[in-house]
């Protein structure tokens, strides 16, 4: 296991580097510069930006400084937020993002198991095609149409629940059920998968055969099985919920870095966009890792394997 | 003996998108107290469905028994609810099944899984259950139980396994041991280790066992009776010795002597031509009419009756009735088994 | 067994030969794998309708920009933001097609004579026209990457499963790098370099969007690899290229099906996302995605807008998963027997 | 019997060896150092529990894998070592095999027409279409199947009608050489004879050389002229198949035999079984010396230092025991 | 003027109501809905309106911009002026800092010369150039040795509490507006120096001496202003609290307006017409000083030179439709270089009150009539014109409607939009790589010169190739008379005239604004020179 966890922590650091050079050389093809705003900026003027914020060295060198600053957590300064480090802005931002996206995560593998159970024990009924049909819906509805709608309803309509800004738990509702609705398809058509194929193994039948109750065979014997495999796309999927919510986040102005992100690219911020792509990443691979570590550790055969 | 498990004309299909799959089609068997009664016949013939629709583990919604009845200790239990079948299952009738490989959990440990039936049939604490557990394991040869307990399916070898399974199912010393084809998965030199335990612990225990295989030998090494089916039925039914010297049934006589023997050399085998019949659309007369040499017009459109070659021997071939042509089962099967 | 004896007579107990062939016979037409699928799939009618859906829409998406006097950039602001009226429809006053907004009808107010079965947006365009231009657009890029992903995924899946070793060892790697990446932002980081536009979307689309082709690609190869049917070829002395073609793809051509199919409604679902932040799409030219940002952000005011381009892509989006779903069924030999 | 009739070797392996890599630097020793030779024109049979590098042999002997390390000699040429590829289809031509799975071995999406011409095609072996067709009618013809098969699908026919195909898909070549890597364990009993029975009429007819791999003993002495037992990628015995049903020598085979149980209920009634303890150690680590010798009733001290060495104990007939080897066979009771 | 606090005199840009008899509310807070977060409020570091509004509300300067007046701040009174205009020198209030230093005239040199520090790394100074502060440009020159010599600035603290300022030319008549940019504050050294790089990222890291103190700041997500009590002129102060929300969705921003969650949002297209529609009370409408045009680019257009085609793409573009039906927000059509309401003459007239609607631009039948004889002159019947925009989503949907006017008024003339980011499009746009180039231009000073001088014929902001002897002249005329406004005045205006007789450029509109505020708000002001929003004014009534 030792062995494996390090050599899958080699393989992180190279995706995170190939990911670091990737952004840094598209920062460097991509046309404009990051002195947009509503001023007016002389071109003498703009030559002396570049010198002041090195742009105007050599790619390779300003590569190597910036790996070398990197190294040191620091990220360089945002254009737009007058130099204000990188790093101290996404560190402020990430937490909302994260808890917003993994509050979503949460709460939709939750109903998504539950409904892909439900699916996969009453498979070919109505029950199924229902909650099927409910999740194509769900993969299909994009997230910020939904968001709209909710807001529009419970927000303004009705006025039930706080239709922006990221406060008290009732603050969160209506953008975590946004997120989450992809979510709870996508994990319920995968468990409903796995369901089905788990319910028909052959150790189902002898778990039935030893005569317990049917509540332990589907929730002892069949779901615990079956969520294994499904654990495995909840790090990609955290990862892409985070990414996801950018347009969330604007809608219901919740200071994360989605909006953020969004805000850099218009502004051609590339520190910052550098950043928030990097950590994107870094958040991926650290979630695809972490899953597979608990995939191993939840699944004995890995375990005990020595993940051969 | 007094019979402890009784199948009375058992009828089960199963819905497919094909439409009806006739699997079993008027199936009887009894099972005495005590004794190994082996089924053996063709693959698809219905062997595991029959047991299925005992232990009632066939697939809902798709399987459905149809009609008849399964009596044990002179309950029906196909009128059983699921709770009442439940408690039923595991600790008076249990079952092993093919794959050892397959058959256990692989993410509970092995003390668990044979824990979990103790303790829903037999009120123990978690420690007696573990106890016992552990003494079952001792019976069943694993060496270490204490060990083993704490251990996952996949860290023992398929015998192993298998010995596993057998435990969980003489976890609460069932009446009935239902192994469908308990062996087949297993290389020789394991399946010897596993028929002479399970022969040692029917000694021990007094289980009847229902036996499924499709290994002659195996009969031979197990079994009291038999059972042939061939096709959704049963087409013969006796002692051992009855079956595998005087048998009646065409079938059976293909059936042994389609298999070499070690001991004797023959220059060829006597194969059944063609292919088992299509049980979603079964034929009128007797399934096997089709591949019968000694078909005659009538079996392709009656199923004949049981006739009753003995007390205990039973046959259901027009071969029988006495309108039809003498015909002398082929030379190969070792008439009264003189060796 | 209750048989009136009678019915049986001596006769019958005649033997009857059975020749061989007959015990041989198969009944039934034969059928290939394909017509077999197509038949289950054509049970499914879930997909069915999703199919006959989808070419509607495909048929629209072509005709419909031409069934009214109006392109896509006729602008004229006098009849702006003009709910959808159908003459017929507009007596339903239920469907939003009676030209009513807010109880007014702002045909009469603005005194327009035409009528625009979308209606029109804030520079007057007729939304009819767009929203079916946009389809065929968005449909376009979604197919062409969709085209582009299959035969990279294809490529690389099959090179890296096939030849194995060293080989498989580097390219997995590479894509073990890839899938590191978050793919939303390499799309944006791609779109930012090459100008947003059809092609750049296109391209950033591929970029990533292949891994995923090539991981089932790979993993089913490497499966059929090693199916005895593809050591007797072998035996036989097959070439690679044989083994690829008349083995290997044809048993790898369903999975590939059903990946496009679910590839189809995620480009969909990119480019609308794309030009949901402003990345997509750029005008006059439309796309289902740069329709409903326009619409979005008069939602609450003119839901028309955003409501038409809005329904045609959840139609898509759903009935390429639906259709998706009913392929893997129809292809998945698990449901076969 | 055939080997008292011919004795020319049309197979001759030699100290064959195929290591697999399986994760990080461990090696599978699937096939350890195993000599044999196949006369013409006889049936080689192949037992032992599962694992123990059966199909390893066969599909190293057809050059499916690549050897480790040995040589196998077709008609007295090496298999492997370097090949044009005029040469390596020339020899495919002459070696064929037959697989286990009848479910696995035909593909699914061509026609029983395809599947047997497959050979045909890629050999050139006939000049127009209707001579194809032709040729695999005749090949269906002499698998007990007829014409209107050929535009069937694989997935319409029964087991034992699938396992027939693939005999005909290898005799459409011609070959002289037939690998059967169990070719009847995946089949129901009625249907394992019709196979056994056509590969008889087959070798017959055309004089073919079989190497017939099996875990089923009593098939493979019924097919057999000669049969070699294998113990976990090493070879424990080799003999005429009377010799060795007779007269095992080796405490593995011993031990297999008694194992089976035979459809003879007096018999098995009666019968003393050796019965062996545990299972079949790993392939990765195996134990040293004789590899059998964790479950072997007679191991000694010897057998863990020392491999056994491959040793004509009687005529014809040899075996890798300590007990048959002058140099330790007082070591033994 | 007088330099104490505001008299009632508020100027209402919009329809603001003057009900004044109304009650003040217990609590006197303000909700704002906004899509900007503030940058930052490091001096050296702001650029945009956002940061200097804010700054202009948390800090003084000498003077402050109230009510589109200049009024002096800091500065205790008129300051005493040297004969030639070119020595200013102030004298300062006993104002005070937050933390209860005193303001020092120590701090306003300290400021100028961190604002013209190459080290601070500045990005708006060029102000003090424009401003002809002495050696302001030589000290930005990186060529010049006196390239970074800070304490050669026309700046200079006789005593704690007098400053002079010295020019190199009489000063402009923009100049005491120009001090009420934060560029111009005084700075504190102690708190730069004790926070460096943090320095105006936070709301602990600034101290005030303005009207209010940036009680607390949570980037992305909201910011408030507090009234701080030890500004001088604290007690004109009502409010005594604003909070503003970041919110980027417009439609976010105004359902929490209609849901009382904000007390005013900014309004854009169609919501504007919503808006209206139900409250139109509280829909307030107002200029700014933006203007929007089209560079012509006749350096390297041949087509272009011709006089008569530039008059038909000016004549074919419907500006009306395009404020009034497109825009809605108070936009208004120009067809004049220098906006309304911005700048006053020296005697008090506007500079557009002679032809407010500025000059005649033709209707579609004149484009044609200008097309016709152009194709004539030039003997083409079609041309391919590119249009160059910077990306953003509001150039969008005026770049689409522009193309589509030109295209459709002027038959065989095909126009094709290039949007860029803003660094290509400098780039394109200085290289004379395009046709026809969207532009705006906000003022950098109180003074029409900010709109006019670019388009003299060396000018590097006049990317259009247009050089027009008479109107070269007439600007420096104009520059070389700070001495006589009047006469200066009048020379802009023939500059201007002059100008809009040859069409370099096409002038679109003149931006509005529009909001909505709940009726409660009092003394919310736009301003159109001075901070985005002035919350030193407001009140809030009892509701
Ligand atoms: N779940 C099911 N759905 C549909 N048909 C089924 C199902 N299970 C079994 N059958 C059908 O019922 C028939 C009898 O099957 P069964 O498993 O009892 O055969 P068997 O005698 O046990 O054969 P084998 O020796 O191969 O195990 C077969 O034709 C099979 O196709
Ligand atoms: N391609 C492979 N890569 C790695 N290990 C392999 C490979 N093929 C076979 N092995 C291993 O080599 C050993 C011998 O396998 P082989 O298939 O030859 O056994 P066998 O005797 O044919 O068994 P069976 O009776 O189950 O078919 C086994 O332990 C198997 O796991
Ligand atoms: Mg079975
Ligand atoms: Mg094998």
């Amino acid at each position: 296991m030792a062995r494996y966890i390090a050599k899958r922590i080699v393989y992180m650091i190279i995706t995170f580097l190939v990911v670091i050079t990737f952004t840094f050389l598209t920062m460097k093809l991509m046309p404009g510069t990051p002195f947009k705003n509503q001023n007016r900026i002389s071109p003498e003027q703009l030559a002396q930006l570049k010198h002041y914020y090195g742009l105007d060295q050599p790619v390779p060198i300003q590569y190597l400084h910036y790996i070398g600053n990197a190294l040191h957590g620091d990220l360089g300064g945002s254009f737009q937020f007058g130099m204000r480090p990188v790093t101290t802005i996404l560190a402020e931002k990430a937490p909302v993002s994260f808890d917003l996206g993994f509050e979503a995560v949460i709460i939709g593998a939750i109903f998504g198991i539950l409904l892909g159970v439900i699916a996969g024990l009453r498979r070919g009924t109505i029950l199924d095609y229902g909650t099927m049909f409910i999740s194509v819906l769900g993969i299909s509805i994009p997230s910020f149409v939904l968001a709209v709608f909710m807001q529009y309803f419970f927000g303004v309509k009705w006025q039930l629940l706080p239709l922006a800004y990221w406060k008290g738990p009732e603050y969160h509702i209506m953008p975590v059920i946004a997120l989450a609705v992809g979510v709870v398809a996508n994990v319920a058509r995968f468990m409903r998968t796995e369901m089905v194929e788990v319910v028909n193994q052959d150790y189902i039948t002898t778990a039935r055969a030893k005569g317990i109750s049917s509540f332990n065979v589907i929730f002892k014997h069949s779901v615990r099985n079956a969520l294994i495999p499904v654990i495995t796309i909840l790090g990609p999927l955290t990862a892409a919920i985070v990414t996801g919510s950018l347009v969330i986040e604007n809608i219901f102005a919740i200071p994360g870095i989605g909006s953020q992100f969004v805000d850099s690219i218009v502004t051609n911020d590339y520190p910052m966009i550098m950043g928030t792509t990097e950590l994107y990443s870094a958040l991926l691979i650290i979630m695809i890792f972490i899953v597979d570590i608990l995939y191993g550790v939840i699944d004995p055969r890995i375990r005990l394997a020595g993940g051969e | 003996m007094e019979n402890i498990l009784e199948v009375n004309d058992l009828h089960v299909s199963f819905k497919t998108h094909r439409g009806e799959v006739k699997a079993v089609r008027g199936v009887n068997l009894t099972l005495k107290k005590g004794e190994a009664l082996a089924i053996v016949g063709e693959s698809g013939s219905g062997k595991s469905v029959t047991t299925k629709a005992i232990m009632g583990l066939l697939p809902k919604p798709a399987g459905r028994v149809k009609s008849g009845e399964v009596l044990f200790n002179e309950r029906d239990l196909t009128k059983l609810s699921d709770k009442q079948m439940q408690k039923l299952r595991g600790s008076e009738i249990s079952m092993i099944f093919q794959d050892p490989m397959t058959s256990l959990n692989p993410t509970m440990t092995i003390g668990k899984q044979i824990m979990e039936g103790i303790r829903r049939h037999q009120n123990l604490s978690k420690a007696d259950a573990k106890k016992r557990a552990i003494e079952l394991l001792e019976l069943v040869g694993i060496p270490n139980p204490e060990e083993r307990v704490k251990q996952y399916p996949h860290q023992f070898s398929g015998g192993m396994r298998q010995r596993v399974v057998i435990a969980i199912a003489l976890a609460c010393n069932p009446k009935v041991l239902i192994a469908d084809e308990p062996t087949t998965a297993l290389d020789v030199t394991i399946q010897a280790q596993i028929l002479d335990l399970m022969k040692d612990l029917q000694k021990k225990t007094n289980t009847s066992i229902v036996l499924i295989t499709h290994d002659l030998g195996v009969v031979a090494n197990m079994a009291q009776r038999v059972a042939v089916m061939y096709g959704g039925k049963v087409i013969e039914t006796g002692t051992v010795d009855e079956i595998f010297y005087e048998p009646k049934h065409p079938y059976t006589w293909g059936l042994l002597s389609s298999m070499p023997r070690v001991d004797s050399k023959n220059s060829e085998l006597l194969a059944i031509p063609g292919t088992p019949p299509d049980l979603s659309n079964p034929p009128k007369g007797c399934p096997f009419a089709a591949r019968c040499p000694h078909a005659m017009k009538v079996c392709t459109e009656f199923m004949p009756d049981y006739s009753d070659v003995s007390d205990t021997h039973k046959t259901a071939c027009w071969l029988q009735d006495e309108r039809s042509p003498k015909v002398e089962p082929p030379e190969t099967i070792q008439v009264g088994g003189d060796r | 067994m209750a048989l009136s004896n009678n019915e049986i007579t001596k006769e019958m107990f005649e033997p009857v030969a059975m020749s061989s062939s007959e015990s041989e016979a198969i009944v039934g037409k034969s059928t290939s794998f394909w017509k077999d699928s197509f038949q289950r799939l054509l049970r499914n009618k879930g997909a069915v309708i999703s199919a006959i859906i989808l070419l509607l829409i495909v048929l629209m998406a072509l005709i419909g920009p031409t069934m009214n006097k109006y392109g896509i950039d006729d602008q004229d602001v006098v009849r702006q933001n003009l709910p959808a009226k159908i003459p017929g429809l507009d007596k339903i006053h239920w469907l939003p097609f009676d030209g009513v907004e807010n109880n007014v009808d702002l045909y009469q107010t603005q005194h327009a004579k035409d009528n625009f079965w979308f209606g029109t947006d804030d520079l007057g365009r007729d939304l009819w026209t767009r929203t079916w231009k946009g389809t065929q657009v968005s449909l376009f890029i979604a197919v062409v990457a969709a085209a582009i992903d299959l035969l990279i995924g294809v490529a690389y899946g099959g090179i890296s499963a096939y030849f194995g070793g060293k080989v498989d060892n580097v390219l997995q790697r590479i894509v073990e790098v890839i899938i590191g990446i978050p793919n939303l932002v390499i799309i944006i980081l791609m779109i930012l370099i090459l100008q947003p536009g059809l092609v750049s979307i296109i391209v950033a689309m591929v970029i990533t969007g292949w891994v995923t082709m090539s991981r089932i690609v790979r993993a089913q190869m490497l499966k059929l690899k090693s199916e005895e049917y593809v050591l007797a070829s072998r035996t036989l002395g097959a070439s690679h290229s044989r083994i690829i073609s008349r083995h290997l793809l044809p048993n790898t051509l369903g999975q590939i099906i059903i990946n496009t199919m679910f590839t189809i409604p995620s480009a969909i679902f990119f480019e609308a996302f794309l030009s949901f932040i402003g990345l997509g799409i750029k005008d006059p030219v439309a796309s289902l995605g740069s329709l409903i940002n326009r619409g979005y952000g008069v939602m609450q005011i003119h839901p028309y807008q955003v409501i038409f381009p809005g329904i045609v892509i959840s139609l898509l989006l759903i009935c390429f998963n639906i259709l998706g779903d009913g392929l893997r069924d129809a292809f998945d030999p698990k449901l076969r027997q | 019997m055939a080997n008292t009739v011919e004795q020319e070797k049309l197979i001759e392996v030699k100290n064959l060896k195929k290591h697999f890599k399986v994760g990080g630097k461990a090696t599978l020793k699937a096939v350890d150092d195993v000599s044999f030779h196949i006369y013409k024109g006889e049936t080689f049979g192949l037992v032992g529990e599962s694992g123990c590098g059966k199909s390893t042999t066969g599909r190293t002997l057809i050059r499916l894998y690549d050897a480790t390390d040995g040589e196998v000699l077709f008609d007295g040429e090496n298999v492997h070592g370097k090949k044009s590829s005029k040469e390596l289809k020339a020899l495919n031509r002459k070696m064929q095999m037959i697989f286990q799975d009848p479910y696995a071995s035909l593909n699914p999406r061509m026609t029983v027409e395809d599947i047997i011409a497959e050979g045909i095609d890629i050999h050139n072996l006939a000049s127009n279409k209707q001579e194809r067709r032709q040729k695999v009618i005749e090949l269906l013809e002499t698998v007990g199947l007829n014409s209107e098969h050929a535009t069937r699908y694989a997935h319409e026919f029964s087991g034992g009608q699938r396992q027939r195909i693939g005999i005909a898909r290898a005799l459409a070549v011609d070959p002289d050489f037939i690998i059967a890597d169990e070719p009847i364990s995946a089949l129901d009993v009625s249907i394992q004879a019709q196979v056994v029975n056509l590969m008889q009429k087959l070798q017959k007819e055309r004089g073919l050389t079989y190497l017939f791999i099996a875990h089923d003993l009593s098939m493979v002495k019924h097919i057999s002229d000669r049969v070699g037992v294998m113990y976990l990628g090493k070879m424990a015995e080799v003999a005429g198949s009377d010799e060795l049903y007779d007269n095992p020598l080796h405490p593995y085979t011993q031990a297999l035999l008694s194992a089976i149980p035979v459809p003879d209920p007096n018999y098995e009634r009666s019968r003393e079984r050796i019965i062996l303890e545990g299972d079949v150690p790993s392939p990765v680590n195996p134990p040293s010396g004789c590899r059998f010798r964790t479950r072997c009733p007679l191991a000694t001290e010897v057998c863990a230092n020392v491999v056994p060495r491959w040793t004509e104990a009687e005529k014809d007939h040899w075996v890798a025991c300590h007990i048959y080897d002058d140099e330790y066979k007082h070591d033994f009771k | 003027a007088c330099s104490s606090g505001k008299s009632g005199s508020s100027k209402d840009s919009g329809s603001k109501d003057a009900g004044s008899s109304n009650e003040l509310a217990d609590k006197q807070v303000l909700n704002v809905a906004s899509n900007n977060d503030i940058p930052t409020l490091d001096y050296t570091q702001t650029t945009d309106t956002t940061s200097n509004g804010i700054l202009e509300q948390v800090q003084a300067g000498l003077t402050r911009m109230h009510n589109d007046k200049v009024q002096f701040d800091l500065a205790k009174g008129e300051p005493k002026v040297s004969d030639d205009k070119k020595v200013y020198t102030f004298t300062l209030r006993d104002a005070k800092w937050s933390d209860g230093k005193p303001v020092t005239a120590q701090q306003f040199v300290y400021g100028w010369q961190h604002e013209n520090d190459p080290k601070s790394k500045p990005l708006y100074n060029f102000l003090f150039a424009s401003t002809f502060i002495k050696n302001a440009a030589k000290i930005q020159d990186p060529k010049s040795d006196m390239y970074g010599k800070v304490d050669q600035l026309g700046i200079k603290a006789i005593d704690d509490k007098t400053l002079q300022i010295t020019l190199e030319k009489p000063a402009p008549q923009f100049f005491l507006s120009m001090l009420s940019q934060p560029e111009f504050f005084p700075q504190r050294q102690d708190i730069i120096e004790k926070y460096g790089d943090k320095y105006g990222s936070s709301a602990d890291s600034i101290i005030s001496d303005g009207p209010f103190k940036l009680a607390s700041w949570k980037q992305g997500s909201s910011y408030s202003l507090e009234k701080n009590d030890s500004y001088w002129n604290a007690d004109s102060i009502k409010v005594e609290q604003v909070n503003v929300n970041i919110v980027k969705e417009l439609s976010t921003r105004v359902n929490l307006y209609d849901t009382g969650k904000t007390d005013t949002v900014v309004l854009s297209g169609d919501f504007i017409a919503q808006e209206k529609a139900k409250n139109p009370d509280e829909v307030k409408k107002g200029l700014t000083s933006g203007t929007e045009f089209l560079y012509i680019n006749q350096k390297t257009n041949k087509y272009l030179k011709n006089l008569n085609l530039r008059k038909a793409i000016n004549a074919a573009i419907n500006r009306k439709d395009f404020t009034d039906v497109l825009l809605k927000d108070g936009s208004i059509p120009s067809n004049f270089v220098v906006p309304k309401d911005f700048v006053q003459s020296p005697d008090g007239k506007d500079f557009r009150s002679d032809n407010p609607d500025g000059y005649p631009a033709g209707s579609e039948s004149d484009a044609k009539k200008f097309w016709d004889q152009a194709k004539k002159e030039l003997g083409v019947s079609s041309i391919n014109l590119t249009l160059l925009t910077p990306d953003g989503d509001s150039y969008k949907k005026w770049d689409e409607y522009i193309a589509n006017q030109i295209s459709k008024n002027l038959k065989g003339v095909k126009v094709t939009i290039n949007q860029q980011p803003w660094g290509n499009y400098l780039k394109l746009n200085q290289s004379f790589k395009f046709d026809l180039a969207f532009s705006g231009w906000f003022p950098d000073y109180r003074d029409p010169m900010t709109y006019l001088d670019m388009w003299t014929s060396n000018n590097p902001q006049n990317t259009t190739g247009w050089s027009d002897k008479k109107f070269d002249s007439l600007i420096a005329q104009a520059n070389d008379q700070t001495d006589d406004n009047a006469k200066r005045w009048q020379t802009m205006l023939d500059a201007e005239k002059e100008m809009m007789s040859q069409y370099p450029i096409v002038p679109l509109f003149q931006q509005g604004q529009t909001w909505v505020e709940k009726k409660y708000v009092k003394g919310l002001d736009y301003p159109l020179y001075g901070p985005q929003i002035d919350y030193t004014g407001v009140s809030i009534l009892k509701h």
